[in-house]
């Protein structure tokens, strides 16, 4: 069971980088942002796996943090980084 | 059996050279929006590493902050910077053989370095381990932290509150705030607030016996801030004053106090009575998650509030 | 299994990485861009050496002191980036840079 | 039970009456000017029982936390950190009257000033904890507090200058804590231990030459910490930091804080790197010596009297690391004498060119106008410090640099000898040329403004100390023996 | 093997590849807009699988419950996080991709 956790925890990973491309490639800074929220899921299945793998309960916390978080740099993107500058035509 | 083995080494080298590709994409990207986005991933990683080292204390600190704030931070200063300034910066490069020529010896020498230290010393392990019973926490790293190197921690809270003094010093907030934050928003943030500062508490009780304690708990709280900051929250006046500094300083004065004590019932200074140990260090913890989260959201504020800065 | 000396070695090129732009790049969030992973190279280094059979806490503790001591510095630096650019114009240092 | 005055602990309460003093001035703001000189009062008489301390017992090391060296930090004070929290104390307390007058809300404006008191006392926070820990890690903690309520210091200034250096200061303290938290890094996995004299045994126990670790840590330690005392060629930010700075906050930059990386270094290379090959050593005179001459003819080149003064740091700076291609328990007690001079001589012609700075508007040294004539004591106080920084007896400086010269003819290197001649003789350059403008009348003549009398008496006050420190010589010299920081004395 | 066993790897690999598949979305599609599909769908159903089957292995239903707790949180984010971006790249005149 061990080795499936670890080989999955790998592949995981491996799409994760493969996501990287993204970050580079663009073209806007929304799909930048948007592989950068993909990482966030990735990870939070990742520490979940090597929670179970090396069975270390606390690492589910870990995974409990990155889930809280993931949302705060993408609402932060969106409420300054992506709206500077621009005026907010008709938000409402 | 070699699977056992071959998986977890290909799992690191693959972390390890993610981790130095995305530094060295981060730092050399021509676009400034990448570079923190790739930044962004890179605490992310960071963070998995930590989990990878047996370091779960360190992982979730770096998921709330470097990861999180640091990235949220990074963005909203990126936003003013654009907001002020058109012009795009040309990349610059100077003198790049030289200074490669010097680095070179600096990278060689501190990995040879890094070689010839030993491993699996246990360093303080085992005297930590052995004086745990008496510390009023089962977690070592709080422990740490808390007991046995609690005037560093002390001084630390110092650090971020100097930091708040320079950042107010520069005075109010740069921006009146932007537009209505939408249905969704609004309904994501009822959601995730409450349960923000619920784990913040969770953090905080179960760090004297798990991995978590205050700066965790303290971090996941300025989390919960930086939202309602960005949602658009502001703080009534009312309180920007003194109710706010209070809050702000209660983590230094908690343990300056609680230090203080200790020395007039003629103990050392922060040497906590071992009966009490426990709820000594609960009752510091609280102040200073509550000071550590309420920085974090001011530093994220950028300005003092109540202040409008005046062009 | 060595991610020990792997990750020291990560730590290393971290270090080094974020020396290097630190020196050579002149926009100032790119510096603290770089700053914040040569702090991450110092850490790396100093929990993967503790890892082990039985991990060694005092330098986990170290590195939470390090990242709050990280973010407060980098907020500083932020807000004075700001403040840097309303009275030059620029978010870059003048004519010498560190060097 | 109760506890007498002589089991007080007046090493923790040095550091938590500053510190309490920060946050108290960061509640309640309205009453800042009046906590400060309390604080200045209260910390000068701990200081006194810490003294009465360590006079009487010897070095004293206090256990925080009650959990001894490696597992918990200790304090140590000896005769060098006693006489660092002195010196402290007294410039602290100078500035303090001082910055009564120079942040009125007359002159400056208040929702910045209202800062410069709990950052000054969150700085003086970090160099008293400072010169009293002797854990390497919490030394990094200290210099990030130093560092970052400098920077935040600088910038009370506003104005391009001001923020520009400030950012640039803040970049080069944080890379130097790096440098330094890597050096620390490597140590701490070389011996298992952050306590200095428990490092100190391991490596000398280490019968066979020191490790690679310890070699690489030392660099990188001295690299850290050589960048944030600006010793040539890393003095790049140091004039315009210092020069931008508000008045007092020039004077505790240039009097202390850089001290206090330069004492960090010099206790890791008395007790950590004891250095066999004498190669390191010599380098760092040749650096010292080059800042000599190159911060004494950049002074010698500038306008503004700010910046003068702060090239004249450079170059005094330079004179600190003479001592280490010497090596000797004169050339060492020389040195920290040298230090300690020039921290109360710097404090003075800082605050003396902030009067004179506040007094015509401007700092430019040619068109001073008859300085003397309406700010005798603010001359007086430039002058006399400017004694001490030349080193004529009887100040401080002339006994510190006849300390130096005694050890360069003992040993016979005698280039040293000629550095330090020569260099004084570009002081007294630099000096005689602001004195010279004070004198005479400018062609323009200026909108004038009264200087507050405390800002005047301060800086003459301090000033005067500074000379008269050479009087009182011998005193300061034999506290440093206490606990034997440079080794045993009567040989050398 | 316990039929539970089977049962977790069954679920692991399903969500393995709805993972691989986000990820092919992410790389492939042609405009943001469709992007967020798939990401935002495969990447939480393939989260929600592997969920599924950790909670299998789970200790306790406390654990377990906090497994289901931290899909949820994610599903909440990450839908969120895509309208709010989608909504930002529609006011800032993205035009949807058309064949």
């Amino acid at each position: 069971m061990v080795i499936l956790y670890q080989t999955v925890a790998l592949f995981l990973l491996l799409t994760l980088v493969a996501g990287l491309w993204r970050i580079l490639r663009g073209p806007t800074s929304a799909d930048r942002m948007l592989a950068a929220q993909l990482f966030g899921t990735t990870a939070v299945a990742c520490v979940l796996l090597l929670a179970q793998a090396f069975d270390c309960p606390a690492l589910r916390d870990v995974a409990l943090i990155f889930a809280l978080l993931a949302a705060v740099t993408a609402i932060a993107f969106v409420r300054r980084a992506w709206t500077a500058g621009e005026q907010n035509n008709a938000d409402k | 059996m070699a699977a056992m083995t071959l998986l977890p080494l290909l799992f690191d080298t693959l972390l390890g050279l993610s981790l130095i590709w995305l530094a060295w994409r981060a730092l050399t990207s021509t676009d400034l929006f990448q570079a923190i986005v790739l930044f962004i991933a890179f605490g992310l990683l960071m963070a998995l590493t930590w989990v990878r080292l047996d370091a779960p204390d360190v992982a979730m600190a770096e998921a709330a902050i470097g990861a999180g704030l640091t990235g949220a931070l990074l963005l909203a200063t990126l936003a003013r910077l654009k907001a002020n300034n058109k012009t795009k910066s040309a990349p610059e490069k100077k003198f790049s053989l030289l200074l490669t020529l010097i680095i070179l010896p600096v990278v060689t020498g501190l990995v040879y370095v890094v070689l010839t230290l030993p491993q699996n010393t246990p360093g303080l392990a085992i005297l930590v381990a052995e004086n745990l019973k008496t510390t009023g926490v089962t977690n070592p790293v709080t422990a740490v932290l808390l007991n046995y190197r609690g005037y560093d921690t002390l001084l630390e809270l110092a650090v971020l509150l100097v930091a708040l003094l320079g950042v107010w010093s520069f005075g109010g907030v740069p921006k009146p705030h932007e537009a209505y934050s939408g249905p969704v928003l609004n309904m994501l943030l009822r959601l995730l607030i409450p349960l923000l500062i619920m784990v913040a508490g969770y953090l905080l009780w179960v760090g004297a016996n798990a991995p978590g304690g205050a700066f965790q708990a303290g971090s996941v709280l300025g989390a919960a801030g930086v939202l309602l900051l960005l949602a658009g929250w502001q703080l009534s006046t009312r309180f920007a004053e003194l109710p706010l500094r209070i809050i702000l300083v209660s983590g230094v004065v908690m343990f300056t106090m609680a230090g203080i004590v200790f020395i007039v019932s003629g103990r050392q200074f922060l040497e906590y009575p071992p009966s009490f140990a426990g709820a000594f260090i609960l009752l510091i913890e609280a102040a200073a998650t509550l000071s550590i989260g309420i920085t974090l959201a001011a530093l994220f504020l950028g300005g003092r509030p109540g202040l409008r800065r005046h062009k | 299994m060595n991610n020990i000396y792997l990750y020291s070695i990560v730590g290393a090129g971290l270090f080094t990485l974020g020396l290097y732009a630190l020196i050579s790049y002149r926009h100032l969030l790119r510096k603290i861009l770089a700053l914040n992973i040569m702090g991450s190279g110092v850490f790396l280094i100093l929990v993967a050496l503790a890892s082990g059979e039985t991990p060694d806490p005092v330098p986990h503790a170290m590195v939470i002191t390090g990242i709050v001591v990280a973010v407060s510095a980098s907020a500083l630096a932020l807000a004075l980036v700001l403040r840097v650019q309303a009275e030059t114009g620029k978010a870059e240092l003048p004519e010498e840079s560190l060097e | 039970m109760l506890i007498t005055m002589q089991e007080y602990p007046w090493i923790v309460i040095i550091i938590l009456l500053p510190l309490s003093a920060a946050i108290l001035s960061f509640l309640f703001p309205r009453r800042v000017k009046l906590l400060g000189l309390l604080l200045a009062l209260s910390v000068i008489a701990a200081v006194a029982g810490l003294a009465w301390q360590v006079i009487e017992h010897g070095a004293q090391r206090y256990a925080i936390g009650g959990w001894a060296a490696p597992l918990g930090i200790e304090l140590y004070a000896d005769g060098l950190s006693l006489l660092m929290l002195m010196v402290t104390a007294l410039v602290c307390l100078g500035v303090s009257i001082y910055s009564t007058g120079y942040f009125n809300r007359a002159y400056f404006r208040r929702s910045r000033a209202i800062y410069f008191w709990p950052l000054w006392m969150f700085l003086w926070t970090a160099l008293n904890a400072l010169f009293l820990s002797s854990d390497i890690f919490n030394l990094y903690v200290t210099l990030e507090l130093l560092g970052l309520s400098a920077v935040a210091l600088v910038a009370l200034a506003g104005g391009a200058d001001a923020l520009t250096s400030a950012i640039r200061y803040l970049f080069v303290n944080l890379l130097g804590s790096l440098f330094y938290l890597a050096g620390v890094v490597l140590l701490y996995h070389r011996f298992g231990s952050l306590d200095i004299a428990i490092l100190s045994q391991h490596i000398m126990s280490q019968q066979m030459a020191p490790s690679p670790a310890v070699w690489a840590a030392a660099g990188l330690i001295s690299a850290g910490l050589l960048l944030k005392t600006a010793l040539f060629p890393m003095h790049f930010w140091l004039p315009p930091a210092h020069a931008s700075a508000p008045g007092p906050v020039s004077a505790l930059l240039s009097a202390l804080v850089v001290k206090a990386s330069f004492y960090i270094l010099l206790r890791l290379w008395l007790e950590i790197f004891p250095v066999e090959s004498p190669v390191p050593g010599q380098l760092l005179g040749v650096l010292g010596s080059i800042a000599i001459f190159w911060g004494g003819i950049q002074a010698l080149r500038q306008m503004r009297l700010k910046m003068l003064i702060a090239y004249s740091t450079v170059a005094q700076i330079g004179y600190l690391f003479l001592a280490f291609p010497l090596a000797s328990y004169i050339a060492w007690k020389g040195m920290f004498f040298l230090l300690i001079s020039h921290a109360l001589a710097k404090t003075a012609m800082f605050m003396a060119a902030g009067n004179i700075l506040h007094f015509g508007g401007h700092d430019r040294i040619k068109d001073f106008d008859h300085v003397v004539q309406y700010q005798p004591l603010t001359s007086a106080a430039f002058a006399l410090a400017g004694i001490s920084i030349m080193g004529l007896p009887p100040s401080g400086g002339f006994i510190g640099k006849w300390l130096l010269l005694e050890a360069a003819v003992n040993s016979g290197q005698w280039w040293l000898v000629i550095i330090i001649i020569l260099g004084s003789l570009l002081a007294a350059a630099y000096i005689f040329k602001v004195i010279g403008f004070a004198f005479t009348q400018s062609e323009m003549s200026h909108q004038t403004r009264k200087v507050p009398v405390q800002m005047q008496w301060t800086a003459l006050a301090l000033a005067l100390a500074a000379v008269l420190l050479g009087l009182i010589a011998p005193w300061p010299l034999a506290l440093m023996d206490i606990g034997l920081p440079f080794g045993e004395g009567g040989s050398g | 093997m316990l039929i539970s066993e089977i049962l977790t790897s069954l679920l692991l690999a399903a969500g393995a590849f709805f993972f691989f598949a986000g990820t092919v979305g992410l790389l492939r599609f042609p405009d943001v807009y469709t992007r967020l599909h798939a990401l935002t769908k495969a990447d939480n159903v393939g989260l929600g699988l592997m969920i599924l089957g950790l909670a299998l292995q789970a200790d306790s239903w406390a654990a377990a419950g906090k497994l289901l707790l931290i899909w949820l949180l994610v599903l909440l984010a990450s839908a969120s996080v895509a309208h709010l971006i989608a909504k930002a790249a529609h006011q800032k005149g993205i035009e949807p991709w058309q064949r």
